[in-house]
């Protein structure tokens, strides 16, 4: 398979780009793997590829029930960010960082890791406190973190609503410039490439209907189109993580909401980096084809439709315009949205569940895009391991029993409000 | 005793504003002489009934429609609550199975009228406002902005909006907006 | 292109004063801005998106790919606006986008020769750049990309206009005000159902404004308005979008109030956003022409047949002289027909074979020239079209024999027509497909809320799109209930060969080696080519969202209208397989981009959220308090007195509470009436204290946790009679253990008989604290408040300016202090009179930054200790926990992780230096490096004045062994280190000496 | 937009209500002193797609609580009635008897 570079472009485009080979194979499955991965968006697929690529295991399906990178992969806001503060999240998001920084060059595919910063803003006195808190946290931890106060945003960010007419002025903002955005789709088409390349079997269009058992340890899955033999089956579902565990007899601390994402017409730019408002749960930026993408609240109630409600949308948009009262005359282009795997303490699960043979990766709720190489990667080492490593030893079924709760919000068990 | 003081003194200036020549909308205030709530149990209707045929009143009334007497008006907010308006203190009715409250400060009144207030109305909630959803005698708990009102259809086109006072100023200027391209008058506090 | 002297739907006695580009266009009422500018003779409107090619008008509406321009100036500056659709009105300034220097000669114009090297997904194969671990090549070269993408410029100004929302309910929502929208709304109308129809046009017609004025179809039009003009219970709003459809029957609609003025008009709004509850809705939102898929088919001049007919009939502009109208189906006839008879010499293309001789006929009759058997191989010309070659193709499009040319200046493309579903599809998912029609409907369902109507359910004749409305009319106002009588269908026309009968399924012209020649476009805003989808498939992007996502494909502000179609069909020739295999994607909302504004409404700028104002706000205004949100609250932050800052400010307060006395507005806390026999039972499982024992006439500090055995809140609550509490909470959870507690009374509690109201708006509650408080409210009241009549932990009624209010003896500053509780009516003048007597003894108000201090001072725990994540033992609360009796969260708070000894427990830590600590720096010992989460966390931090030096709270693991010992406070984004003593967090009068006095 | 038929107001938007939680979830008796069964009741959840029992809370008009049945895949709405005479799961019935 042909490496991407600047040269073969140059070298296909003289000969028509008719010579382009598959980025990814479509193989028939086999009949049994070492490991068989359900789920093909970009947790799947990063735990394929780092499977491969960090502990040599190549013998992997990765089974989707779609079309690969079609769950929440592709319908996400973009962003990237390590701003964790509770212990067992912060370095783990800081991995995820140091691998996005890299990804590009380790995929050789292009994921347009733009690092343009990203301001969580402060409206209260209150908020200022709990950022410096955050940002004192992550620099103690060695993640740039910096704290401006009003006059400084005003100065970065001057579009934004200074007059004496918001509702909620701003204080300041905890900024890290290394956040940013990815582009979501080919995050998920470099694991897919990437881990093709080494070995890994991608079966699209295959539904995992239920699992195969001997001697009360999973053995395989039943899927649409077949059974597939495994030595391991690991989930990586998101939203429908309730659903297979429960084919698998567990019961989980997850709910699933629907989370939608929007974006306007496209404009020259207009806004060069991430900005979170701090009065309401709303954050926008731009995307290089110059279209805002506008994120916000879930609609929470529980949700697997894909499809969002009307209240949310206008609270959204509403968020847009007290934060930046110029969008007003912009134009909402499209809104969909995707089902979000909302754990009781707003963090994620990479471990092996009680039921042998069977490993979880779920609970990310809002957060899953920016984890996505990182959970790969310490999914990959709980596999082939059978042990976490230090980055998600604290992603256990257990903690919610042992009282370990990774409450970022300080929100409690309430799934619909991290 | 002084008089209580409007949470809208300073809202209601009189005067026209908004659209040029049209009258649409007139909003105004009205204090909210006495509000009572009784609340009970399982056979509250039984034991709240004395209570209401004490006013003249034949029973506990329904959801929908409020109850009017004189100065003393009735809503049943709840399965076992409900609010009186213009009676005098109820505290000596009060039981092991009846509770009584004293919310005479949490309300006040904005005032709704003219050829345009149900369509300010279907503005501001989400409610068929049309005069065969909700006529006269008939009252809605809603919300108005965000925050919890209760709304009387008190004439044809005439409404009291009971709002809690502390949410009042925000709820008038909501009003205040969105009656503009109506053509406002705003009538001198009461 | 020219203006016609007669014909249209336009009123040339008014003409209207509308640019482009500076140009002046001769626009006339009833056009829209392309209308002017085809009879203006502009032909190059725009840039696309990529290769930044010339684009002309299009289309005729909503679809338009290409003529956007930027609209207004100012505030109201809108980029992006669809020259099709904005109606002329007088004044009107528009200018192009996406071009420089100028649209003519496009510097970005470059990209079209180095299209090769753009070609699909070509980004995710370059830029990544040498450097390993750095993203710094690529976001160079993003930043380039960024500057060259995006379309319209748009403006950081804020937007003068207003925008509303109005509920609406009706019993039938029809949508599409054309032939099969009219009748639907007249069927369902006449049987007497509540019935709103919109229409985006500003006129009703739909596809009869297209043909010629005075036709049957116009009369139809006019006597079927008149009839429902006159009933009462139809509502008929034109220049209105339904956009979206949503679940509970909700559908979204957006009204153009005022964009067809310069500006709004006496105080009206720009836009409407309608929010319609409607039992049964009729989408009869028509068809979108399909264009033909050739070579320079996006070219100035290549347009919709469509298109160039309602350009003619509505505004009697004839947009070519020499015409070439290609086809694939008969709804271009009479296209040709109209055309000719305008004075254009029109060539019709008809990529068939065989044609019936009568659709021939219309065509021909008028003068057209038809070539059958032919398709348009490609249109040439630099920056319009002026030659056409065609060819003789077989059935899939690809030629046969020789080309030739023809001398043309608009190219008129039909490849069929696609259902406008939309609103279905956004609701219900996928749409089906249709093979008749080639295209995808909404599959048959008669309890489905949504039904189709019209050329939207595919139906093939004027006659059928007429009956097929009024019959779903009828259906669906017997579907709301009513059974009234619908009376006659009005008068049936015949129209012969109508839409796209006899389709063929060709969509593509393709040169001898079946190829496309030049540069042929399927999504045209987005200038994805028909390789582009061929190299998308070579590479395995084969399923419809892999294909769209990786070459942009129907991405664009039009939203695939005009693409998906033929990008599927190409998708389904390149893979062996039915267009229905290949599937289609779910439409999402909105049907047009809408404006944020829109959708917004009033909510924003100051009533973004609502304002929660206490009843002596007003006061607090007045006499100079800065004031601060607290949850949707405004409180007094502090008084400044001349030269002062916040700083001054709260030192000075504090200090004159703790010296004298100092009064501060506490409305905001929470407060609820708990009332019931089981009150007390209540409070016992509610708070972690017991209640049992709390006598009429006292009160008592509780806390509250969470489920999960966090701690919730904390407050006070008073004992008012047998059955009566009255439970204080704190200002922002007031709300939350409202809900908390009427949810357990209504569900696992419903033994209890128990009724929790919120008071706090019927009680203004004022804290008087300070040495002096007893003297001033006892001289101001008349009560007794003497230490023996009116210990801590006691309430009394009182009088204070013949006002009944009651005081609760309680402190919260640590120094004699009572809380003054008066019905909220009366709250400023029992405040005023207090001031007022306060006088003679030195009273000061106070606001929340020196009640902070003081709070510190005490060590008190508030919102930055009760952050969510702090247990009772963590705050040093554990002692309030009875151990007799089970409360909510007593079994969870106990689980092993909250049991650790070494878990952060509240501590006090006096600051060296000048300097103050920063809350939210961390915690480190004072020696060894400073890295990873620390020992803890600053929560509170104040300069005290009681004590003359800077002091903090905050969490410190194994706080209790440590105290004495001296730690670093760093503050890492602030640059600042700082040492501390661990001492105790009860910094000032730890025996409460002050307070009980 | 969720409607929804509150049995005392009528029917109302969405917007009117807070949403609760999962109304099958078992709220043990105030006296089960064991840490699984709270473990259970405040974090674990079945979670099914499909039909949902779950409280809403009807803030904006009567202040009652309501079970309201709804379609988490299709979002149909199902019956709503007032969440004090719902059926409850067993545990918290034989509390209520108590």
């Amino acid at each position: 398979m042909s490496k991407y570079s600047a040269f073969s472009v140059f070298r296909h485009a003289l000969s028509g780009n008719k010579s382009w080979g598959r980025a990814w194979r479509d193989p028939e499955p086999k009949a049994s793997y070492d490991v068989v991965i359900v789920g093909g968006g970009g947790h799947g697929l990063a735990t394929a590829y780092y499977l491969a690529k960090e502990h040599g295991i190549t013998n992997v399906a990765v089974v989707e029930k779609g079309w690969l990178g079609g769950g929440n992969t592709g319908r996400n806001t973009t962003i990237v960010r390590s701003n964790y503060m509770m212990p067992g999240n912060t370095m783990f998001y800081e991995r995820s960082m140091k691998l996005w920084e890299n990804l590009s060059q380790d995929l050789n595919y292009n994921v347009m890791i733009s690092q343009r910063g990203q301001y969580n803003l402060c409206h209260s006195p209150g908020q200022m406190d709990a950022a410096r808190r955050r940002g004192n946290i992550m620099r103690a931890n060695g993640i740039d973190a910096d704290l401006f106060d009003r006059a400084e945003v005003k100065r970065r960010l001057p579009y934004l609503d200074y007059s004496d007419n918001a509702r909620f002025p701003i204080h300041g903002a905890i900024y890290q410039s290394r956040a940013g955005t990815a582009r979501h789709d080919a995050v998920a088409w470099g694991f897919a490439r990437g881990a093709d390349q080494r070995g890994v079997d991608i079966l699209q269009q295959r539904e995992v209907t239920g699992y195969l058992w001997e001697g009360g340890k999973i053995a395989g899955v039943q899927t649409s189109r077949g059974d597939i033999r495994a030595k391991k089956v690991a989930l990586c579902v998101a939203g429908h993580s309730g659903h297979l565990a429960q084919m698998a007899g567990l019961r989980l601390p997850v709910e699933t909401h629907c989370l939608q994402a929007y974006v306007t017409e496209p404009y020259k730019p207009l806004v060069d980096t991430v900005i979170s408002f701090g009065a309401a749960h709303f954050y926008l930026s731009q995307s290089d084809k110059g279209g805002l993408v506008l994120g916000g609240d879930l609609d929470m109630y529980n949700s697997y439709a894909q499809r969002g409600g009307l209240p949310i949308v206008k609270h959204t948009l509403a968020s847009a315009k007290a934060l930046m009262p110029s969008v007003s005359r912009l134009k909402l282009l499209r809104h969909w949205a995707g089902v979000m795997d909302m754990s009781m303490d707003g963090s994620p699960f990479i471990t092996k569940t009680p039921v042998d043979g069977l490993y979880l990766n779920g609970g990310w709720c809002y957060g899953g895009f920016k984890a996505t190489p990182a959970s790969g990667w310490c999914f990959a080492h709980t596999i082939a391991t059978d042990t976490p490593h230090e980055d998600n030893a604290e992603f256990t079924l257990d903690r919610f029993e042992r009282g370990y709760q990774i409450d970022e919000k300080g929100v409690g068990p309430k799934p619909n409000a991290h | 005793m002084p008089e209580p003081l409007s949470p809208l003194t300073n809202k209601t200036v009189a005067g026209h504003f908004g659209a040029g020549d049209a009258h649409g909308v007139t909003l105004g205030t009205r204090r909210v002489s006495s509000l009572w709530q009784i609340a009970g149990w399982g056979d509250f209707e039984a034991v709240a009934k004395p209570v209401l045929t004490s006013l003249g009143l034949s029973g506990l009334g329904c959801f929908r429609h409020a109850q009017q007497l004189g100065a003393v008006t009735v809503w049943r907010i709840a399965p076992d609550k409900i609010l009186l308006e213009g009676v005098r203190d109820l505290a000596a009715a009060a039981s092991e199975e009846l509770m009584v409250l004293d919310l005479g400060h949490t309300r006040t009144a904005i005032t709704v009228e003219g050829s345009a207030s149900r369509d300010l109305l279907a503005q501001v909630i989400a409610i068929d406002t049309a005069p065969a959803a909700f006529g006269p005698g008939e009252f809605l708990q809603t919300g108005i902005h965000h925050v919890g009102v209760l709304i009387h259809c008190t004439g044809p086109d005439r409404f009291d909006i009971l709002v809690p006072c502390t949410w009042a100023e925000t709820i008038w200027e909501v009003l205040f907006d969105n009656a503009l391209p109506h053509g406002l008058t705003i009538e001198e506090a009461a | 292109m020219k203006r016609l002297a007669t014909g249209g739907r336009i009123d040339r006695s008014k003409p209207l004063t509308v640019s482009f580009d500076g140009k002046s266009l001769p626009a006339l009422q009833g056009d829209t801005l392309s209308a002017a500018m085809l009879a203006g003779g502009v032909s190059l409107v725009a840039r696309s998106f990529k290769y930044h090619r010339p684009r002309g008008v299009f289309s005729a509406g909503v679809e338009e790919p290409g003529a956007m321009v930027h609209l207004r100036d100012g505030g109201r500056h809108e980029p992006n606006a669809r020259a099709t659709v904005i109606e002329a009105f007088d004044g009107l300034v528009s200018s192009s986008q996406n071009a420089w220097p100028n649209l003519n000669f496009d510097v970005g114009a470059v990209n079209n020769w180095a299209s090769p090297f753009l070609s699909a997904g070509f980004y995710y194969k370059t830029f990544i750049g040498p450097f390993k671990h750095s993203t710094k090549f690529w976001m160079m070269c993003e930043t380039f990309i960024r500057r060259a993408a995006g379309m319209g410029r748009a403006t950081h100004q804020t937007d003068p206009d207003t925008y509303e929302k109005r509920n609406a309910f009706f019993d039938v929502l029809v949508i599409g005000g054309g032939v099969a929208g009219l009748s639907a709304t007249l069927s369902a109308g006449r049987m007497g159902a509540q019935v709103m129809l919109v229409e985006q046009d500003f006129d009703l017609g739909g596809a009869v404004l297209s043909d010629p004025v005075g036709s049957e179809s116009e009369s139809w039009v006019s006597v079927v308005r008149d009839e429902l003009l006159a009933m009462e219970n139809v509502r008929l709003l034109t220049r209105t979008t339904a956009i979206g459809a949503y679940d509970g029957d909700t559908y979204a609609l957006v009204e153009r109030v005022s964009d067809h003025l310069k500006a709004p008009q006496n105080h009206q709004v720009r836009q409407r956003y309608w929010l319609v509850h409607a039992k049964r809705v009729i989408m009869a939102t028509g068809a979108i022409e399909r264009p033909l898929v050739f070579g320079g088919n996006d070219k100035p001049g290549v347009m919709l047949a469509g298109a160039a007919r309602s350009y003619l009939n509505r505004h009697a502009i004839l947009a070519g002289q020499n015409v070439v109208v290609a086809t694939n189906n008969n709804s271009a006839y009479e296209v040709a027909a109209d055309l000719s008879q305008a004075g254009a010499s029109v060539q019709l293309v008809d990529m068939r074979v065989s044609v019936a001789d009568s659709t021939q006929a219309i065509a021909r009759a008028a003068g057209a020239t038809v070539v059958l058997g032919h398709g348009v191989l490609e249109a040439k010309g630099v920056k319009a079209v002026n030659r056409a070659i065609i060819a003789p193709v077989d059935v899939s499009g690809r030629a046969i024999g020789p080309a030739k040319t023809l001398k043309t200046d608009l190219i008129a493309i039909s490849g069929g027509w696609a259902p406008a579903v939309h609103l279905w599809s956004q609701r219900f998912g996928k749409p089906v497909h249709d093979k008749a029609s080639a295209g995808f409907v909404a599959p048959d369902n008669p309890d489905c809320p949504i039904q189709a109507a019209g050329t939207t359910a595919a139906a093939a004749s004027l006659d059928e799109v007429l009956t097929q409305g009024f019959n779903q009319g009828v259906a669906a106002a017997q579907a709301a209930g009513f059974t009234g009588d619908a009376g006659e269908i009005p008068v049936t026309f015949d129209t012969g060969p109508f839409w796209q009968a006899g389709l063929s399924p060709a969509w593509a012209t393709f040169n001898a080696k079946g190829k496309c020649q030049g540069k042929a476009f399927v999504d045209f805003q987005h200038d994805v080519k028909i390789n582009d989808i061929d190299q998308a498939h070579l590479e395995g992007y084969v399923s419809v969202e892999h294909l769209k996502r990786y070459t942009t494909l129907g991405m664009a502000t039009d939203q695939g209208k005009l693409a998906n179609i033929n990008a599927l069909s190409r998708m389904a020739e390149l893979r062996g397989l039915e267009i229905p295999e290949v599937g289609t994607t779910t439409f999402r909302p909105p049907f047009t981009p809408t404006s944020i504004g829109s959708i917004v409404g009033h909510e924003h700028g100051r009533h973004f959220r609502p304002t929660r104002l206490s009843p002596i706000h007003h006061w607090h205004v007045e006499n100079g308090a800065k004031m601060t949100e607290a949850g949707a609250w405004m409180r007094p932050w502090y008084y400044p007195e001349t030269g002062e800052d916040l700083r001054a400010a709260y030192v000075r307060e504090a200090a004159h509470v703790r010296g004298h006395v100092g009064m501060v507005d506490v409305s905001t806390l929470g407060k609820i009436a708990v009332q019931g026999p089981d009150a007390a039972e209540f409070l016992n499982r509610m708070y972690v204290n017991g209640w049992k024992t709390l006598a009429v006439g006292r009160l008592r500090y509780g806390v509250m946790l969470r489920e999960d055995g966090f701690v919730m809140d904390d407050g006070a609550t008073a004992r008012l009679g047998e059955h009566d509490y009255f439970m204080s909470t704190t200002t922002v959870n007031a709300a939350k253990v409202l809900a908390l507690a009427e949810h357990l009374l209504q569900t696992a509690w419903k033994d209890l008989r128990v009724h929790v109201t919120t008071v706090t708006d019927q009680w203004a509650a004022i804290a008087v604290a300070g040495p002096k408080s007893r003297a001033l409210l006892s001289a101001v009241s008349d009560a007794d408040l003497s230490r023996e009549a009116l210990p801590s932990n006691h309430f009394t009624k009182a009088s204070i300016g013949s006002v009944e209010v009651r005081i609760h003896r309680m402190s919260y500053s640590g120094e004699l202090a009572y809380e003054v509780y008066t019905p909220s009516g009366f709250g400023r003048h029992v405040w005023e009179t207090i001031h007022a007597a306060g006088k003679a003894h030195n009273l000061r108000p106070y606001g929340t930054e020196s009640m902070g201090a003081l709070r510190i001072e005490k060590g008190h725990v508030a919102g930055p200790e009760l952050e969510g994540r702090t247990t009772m033992k963590d705050l040093g609360l554990e002692g309030f926990a009875s151990s007799k009796k089970p409360f909510v969260g007593s079994v969870l708070r106990k689980r092993p992780v909250l049991e650790d000894p070494e878990r952060p427990i509240l501590v006090g830590l006096e600051i060296e230096g000048e300097k103050g600590a920063k809350p939210g720096s961390l915690l480190f010992p004072a020696d060894g490096e400073a890295k990873g989460h620390g020992d803890g966390w600053v929560s509170s931090t104040t300069w005290s004045p009681a004590l003359g030096c800077n002091i903090a709270m905050g969490l410190l693991k194994n706080g209790k062994s440590r105290k004495g010992e001296t730690i670093r406070v760093i503050n890492f984004v602030g640059g600042e280190t700082l040492t501390a003593k661990v001492v105790s967090h009860h910094f000032f009068d730890p025996k409460g000496e002050r307070q009980n006095a | 937009m969720i409607r929804i038929k509150c049995p005392i107001c009528g029917l109302r938007n969405e917007t009117e209500f807070t949403y609760g939680e999962d109304a099958n979830v078992n709220r043990p008796s105030m006296d089960e002193q064991g840490v699984q069964p709270w473990v259970d009741f405040v974090f674990n959840r079945d979670n099914p797609r499909g039909w949902h029992k779950e409280y809403w809370h009807h803030v904006q008009g009567c202040r009652q609580w309501v079970v309201l049945e709804r379609n988490t895949l299709t979002h149909e709405i199902g019956n709503c009635e007032l969440a004090r005479d719902a059926k409850l799961p067993p545990s918290q019935a034989s509390e209520a008897a108590e």
